[in-house]
């Protein structure tokens, strides 16, 4: 088991899920994020004095697999959150030493929801 | 009475009635700052939805019901007939009242009156009962109950043929103190919010939008000049001046009184007390605003009232009764202290008076509580008046409405994308 | 005419251009509460905006363009020269009008409504117009437009001067229709925001705020008793009552009619539908608020009104014609049906009066449709009115003002720490 | 004078006494939104005391200050007693203002008008003052400093005596550069918020909630009807209609200048300029609203006081004077050039009338300065006026309430479960 | 030195909590997430159309913890999280290389709070 | 490759940012997460009642660093958001299996944002 984590562009979030979803992988958690990067916050402006928070609002996405699947959603995330410009984001796959799905109980990749 | 008079005067009622009209908006965005943000949509739709169907039963039975005429003096009940319709000419004009109003400057003052009575219960059962269930309630107050009590005093019912009668200048019982006991009644039926009362004692269960209850309360306040102003039911300067300085500082004593009473129990400067403390002043003056010629009574009425308003709070939660907007402490307890305040102070006060205005609150306490109590129970045994745990734990925004009362207020960069999906 | 009279009837109008002028709150919120978050501060800005450019544009044309006087009576056009400043002496005080108002009562309150029909079409356009478009296209309905409009017929145009004069008591045609059909034309113009039509279907784009939109809507119905009340231009008791219990009466059925439909049609309690359904209501009873002496038929009309508001949203949305508000539904349909309605129930209903009614809609329906397209089409081959899809993505306020509406509303405990930065 | 024009006249003084009383909604929701989440709890708690404290102390020693009676005139100062009780009889009513307005009215009227007065300081220090230093220097200021101000002119004080009076007709200078001065010596003592001014320049704390802030000047602008219309102090038609439509359009004219300079200084579209801008025409014309015969001098005024709003902010920002709200920008400066505007354009226009404006304006700014700056000075030695720098971090919210504005708003699905907790 | 992250109901969030406190784990870490799983979200409905979010809202728990208690926080909140119902949610176990307490500067199982 | 997380007080965000940057690490993503430690929330109070979520807001940094950086940041991030009073947070350091940059493409540490 893995986990990927990938930061994405929110306006990206409908079709990794997308394509997630057409290589079987339904399954997954997510949560607003900000990000630091080449790209910049836009500036604001308020009552003559300028302010820039600096950061860019990313979406993260989070999700278990089993090995076997570690590839695939790795290629179909990179590939649907692509826009070749800055900020597009990255994704990172790290180790999972186990898990357990609250419901079944159910310890392993056997518990893993796809 | 000359033309131009009735002009004014009648003007001064329409105003009053928009004016009055204004208070709902006042209640809404109370009730809605009060409650929960899940279930918010629902208490805003429950206050539309009042007045319009306590507008429309009124017109239908409230008003004919309420002054139904002389022939029913000194009665408990009587009814004139369906709808509202102006006799002709000057009957429904300037004869109908002397030059004061017109007919339909008397009705829809009143129907506003009516609605907002029925308004008071909304926030004391909000966050749990059955939508479909409470604007059943509504309906048969406004059309049936509200009008009766009405009747008693202002429709020239017994309460008003007392040898020494009744007085509630513009419905400290009558409107505030009804509203408020079938408040209670409702909150006793219906049972608290989940999680208020455990075992390990009484929750907060904090409201969403304290600038919301701000401004409902300012909007109340500014209704309020229609409300007891109007109350005068003519434009006559001495007594609509009177009354708009009492009622203000009232108001504003109420907000001092609350203040202090406030921080002598919590050690704190609990905002949500001093609005209430406002309207306890406002509920506070309303049976008496003519009466105080002395506005510094005024200020007595309105002080008392703000310091009741923290310790009737803490005392209904101590009873485990309820009520997420106050709405106890503000229009019943204060609404029966105005109603014998009466009795107390200014141009009326006198034990005999004082055992009038007794007779009085007790009697339309118990009729709206009994009444209140047992539309509600029935409805509790026949549709069902309280939304399942489940729904409670989601919120009614959701599960009576399928809308939330906010949408992408969390979003960064203005991206509502979650709902592209 | 007596002083005195002419003193009361006067301080009415400006009262109830006082509240026209709290309509502008009113569509300020609604409108707000209904766009998402990223455009709010620009809708707001537009509100605020217009109300400027709109008295200033009426003042310096609009007014003696819509009352240019009796030489032009019964025609299309008419001026009487720039700028708005009142007769010396009693011709533009108690002779202005028969005692009824003074020169600058009739400019101030003429100039609230003129501000009030470009403020309608704000919200069909919202979420995806140029700012400087729309301010363009407001000032140039608001100088030109609407007063040609209303010269018609409250300036003594053609459609007074019918064999059966066309009848429109405060402007369910005028104001409201004619704003309805100009927010139609953008809203086609501009095609609709990105994301609502799709391939998979319809897409709801909720409102950011409902408790704005919520507020909007009481305060629209507060300044309607200013609109209606004040088309009687007097403070004639009678009317003025009558007109206060049918626009409440057609407002609250309004609520119940939409209640109703909006049921039947999505199985659910839609606020934003009960909402549209009271400003349904209140439109519906513009044009003959005055004829309904019995006040039973505002009710009928008001219902009615009701029950179209959620079949005309969902219409719409089928024509694919976005409309973020529902401005189209409320002030075009209802405008519609409330213009008609003067045929078919009150004082004046009868055959005759229905043709004269559909030929005074038709007739300002398409001359405002096609005037406004004909702008909107111009600014758009020229300046160009929407924005670019990045900007739309990313929303307005950012794009075009470089604020947001809410600042560190996310922050915990208060630290809005990102700004430090 | 007859009994029925009196009656109007009455009327119209206590409908503008309501009026102006939205004010202090308005106020409070322009202060709310302008300051930070963190802090809203305590500028609303504020804004709720001080209509309370102000009218109370108004009617214990203000009124009798302000308007001690014709043995003062031409004087300093004067006292006639502790109270505000209405004469007995006529001498309370008709025959108390010559058939214009009673006792009560009179009272009522400017009793809102102080409190108005201490409101505007509140924005000004907000989001670092103490709660209880606030509350003492609004008790101090509303019983003392501003009766002697409004005295030296409404009270037939030495202003009014001057060879060619000073003429404020609405309060330009006594409500407005006075509370402006005042606020602008709280700010200075106070200091800025902490990251205002850095080494890194001057940094933006954008307020927490445009849309109130919006909501806010909508209703000031409503109000202000009241404020200028009822400064008419009778129901005069020609009077008040004028004074309507000045006001009207120095507003819209504010709202449009201030579109613009903001645009040429920020390149950029700044709702809340545009909003302080409106404040700025309202304060501009407030001064002479009754002399601008020809309106297009309200809109040059306005137009004028609108382009000043955001050259006189940064101003401000440069000489280190945070003022979250740009209340000494909106009542300040604007109220200063609204004073000497009456020299310049309509019907008193002139030299002397010119230097007496300027002597009427520098005293009262000098004064209002001068003892703000010493109430103010002698809290911060005495009980301390600012908050800790912690206290400060944290919000005011939660260090002298314990209570935050919002609650749950992040919680999806509707659930405060952390309440529970 | 592990990390536990647990993705729960907020509904159960106040029975995790103390079950773990009666385990002694006072310290721990969280945030609201959003997630697709088998339960999905609830459909709302706005001016006659219906939308669905499609996801639910979720709690994360991280807690950092001396390997000797990883097992006794993991089958506490296996037990406190669970309904039986879809939507429970999982329970994670992923390595952590190193950690340090920024006040106390102690490094390691030392400076973990418990 | 590395991930540093860390849980530092919201007010010494910046401090830790203008630390980093000094360092040449300019590029990270944080969020807004909520402890419960040592430091304990403010009780708040209304209509009466007392509540108290017991919780602290923090902030959560999410750094992906090449090997050569760990060390630098840790310390850097130690030292920036120290006060020594409780409730200063932890520092992480986790591992990364693979990581991939979306916009380039590229992989392993040649993808890493600095
Ligand atoms: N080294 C890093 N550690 C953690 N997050 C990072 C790192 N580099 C980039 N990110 C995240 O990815 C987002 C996009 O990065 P950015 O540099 O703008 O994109 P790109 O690499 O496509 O130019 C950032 O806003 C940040 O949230
Ligand atoms: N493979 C996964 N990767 C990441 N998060 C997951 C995964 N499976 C489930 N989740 C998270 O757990 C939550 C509950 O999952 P769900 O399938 O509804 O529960 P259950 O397994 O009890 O039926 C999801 O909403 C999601 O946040
Ligand atoms: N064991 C832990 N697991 C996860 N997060 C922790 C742990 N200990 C502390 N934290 C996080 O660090 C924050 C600060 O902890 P606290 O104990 O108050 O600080 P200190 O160690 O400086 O006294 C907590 O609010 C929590 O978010």
């Amino acid at each position: 088991m893995k986990k990927i984590e990938a930061i994405i562009r929110s306006r990206k979030f409908d079709e990794v899920k997308e394509s997630l979803a057409e290589k079987g992988i339904h399954f997954f958690t997510f949560y607003e994020v900000k990000g630091f990067g080449h790209q910049k916050g836009k500036e604001l402006s308020y009552r003559g004095a300028i302010y820039d928070a600096g950061y860019i609002a990313r979406i993260k996405l989070e999700i278990i697999l089993s090995d076997e699947f570690v590839e695939t959603a790795y290629e179909t995330i990179a590939k649907a959150a692509h826009t070749g410009e800055n900020g597009d984001g990255l994704i990172l796959v790290t180790p999972v030493l186990s898990i357990k799905n609250i419901r079944s109980g159910l310890e392993g990749s056997k518990s893993i929801n796809i | 009475m000359n033309e131009t008079l009735y002009t004014v005067n009648n003007l001064w009622i329409l105003i009053a009635a928009a004016l009055v009209f204004i208070m709902h908006l006042g209640f809404a965005s109370l009730e809605a700052g009060f409650v929960r943000k899940k279930n918010t949509v629902n208490i805003l739709f429950k206050n539309s939805m009042i007045i319009g169907i306590g507008l429309i039963t009124y017109y239908l039975v409230g008003f004919n019901m309420m002054y139904p005429g002389d022939v029913f003096a000194g009665g408990y009940f009587g009814f004139s007939g369906i709808g509202a319709i102006a006799p002709e000419g000057d009957a429904g004009g300037i004869a109908y009242a002397d030059g004061a109003y017109s007919y339909y400057s008397d009705f829809i003052f009143q129907a506003m009156f009516a609605a907002t009575c029925a308004t008071i219960v909304s926030g004391a059962v909000a966050e749990r009962i059955k939508l479909g269930a409470f604007l059943l309630f509504s309906a048969i107050f406004v059309a049936f109950i509200y009008p009766i009590i009405g009747m008693w005093k202002w429709g020239g019912g017994w309460l008003d043929s007392l040898d020494v009668p009744f007085y509630d200048f513009a419905g400290s019982t009558i409107v505030h103190a009804a509203g408020g006991f079938a408040a209670l009644a409702g909150a006793i039926v219906l049972g608290a919010r989940k999680g208020k009362y455990t075992k390990s004692g009484i929750k907060a269960i904090p409201g969403h939008s304290l600038p919301f209850a701000a401004v409902g309360v300012f909007l109340l306040w500014f209704g309020w000049f229609g409300f007891n102003g109007g109350s005068v039911l003519s434009a006559d300067p001495g007594n609509v001046s009177l009354v708009f300085v009492t009622t203000s500082l009232s108001a504003a004593a109420g907000a001092i009184g609350a203040f202090i009473m406030s921080y002598l129990l919590f050690k704190t400067h609990d905002l949500s007390m001093v609005l209430n403390g406002i309207l306890g002043g406002l509920v506070g003056i309303t049976a008496g605003a003519d009466l105080m010629t002395n506005p510094s009574w005024a200020i007595v009425i309105g002080f008392i009232a703000g310091l009741i308003i923290p310790v009737s709070v803490v005392f209904f939660d101590k009873m485990k009764v309820d009520d997420p907007v106050g709405a106890t402490s503000v229009h019943l307890v204060c609404g029966v202290w105005g109603t014998l305040a009466v009795g107390l102070f200014g141009t009326k006060a006198g034990w005999d008076q004082f055992i009038s205005q007794l007779i009085g609150v007790a009697a339309v306490g118990a009729f709206a509580f009994a009444t209140a109590f047992a539309i509600f129970y029935f409805l509790k045994v026949t549709v069902g008046i309280r939304v399942s745990a489940e729904h409670e734990l989601k919120g009614l925004d959701i599960t009576e409405h399928e809308m939330e009362a906010y949408s992408g207020m969390m979003d960064e960069g203005g991206q509502q994308w979650a709902f592209s999906a």
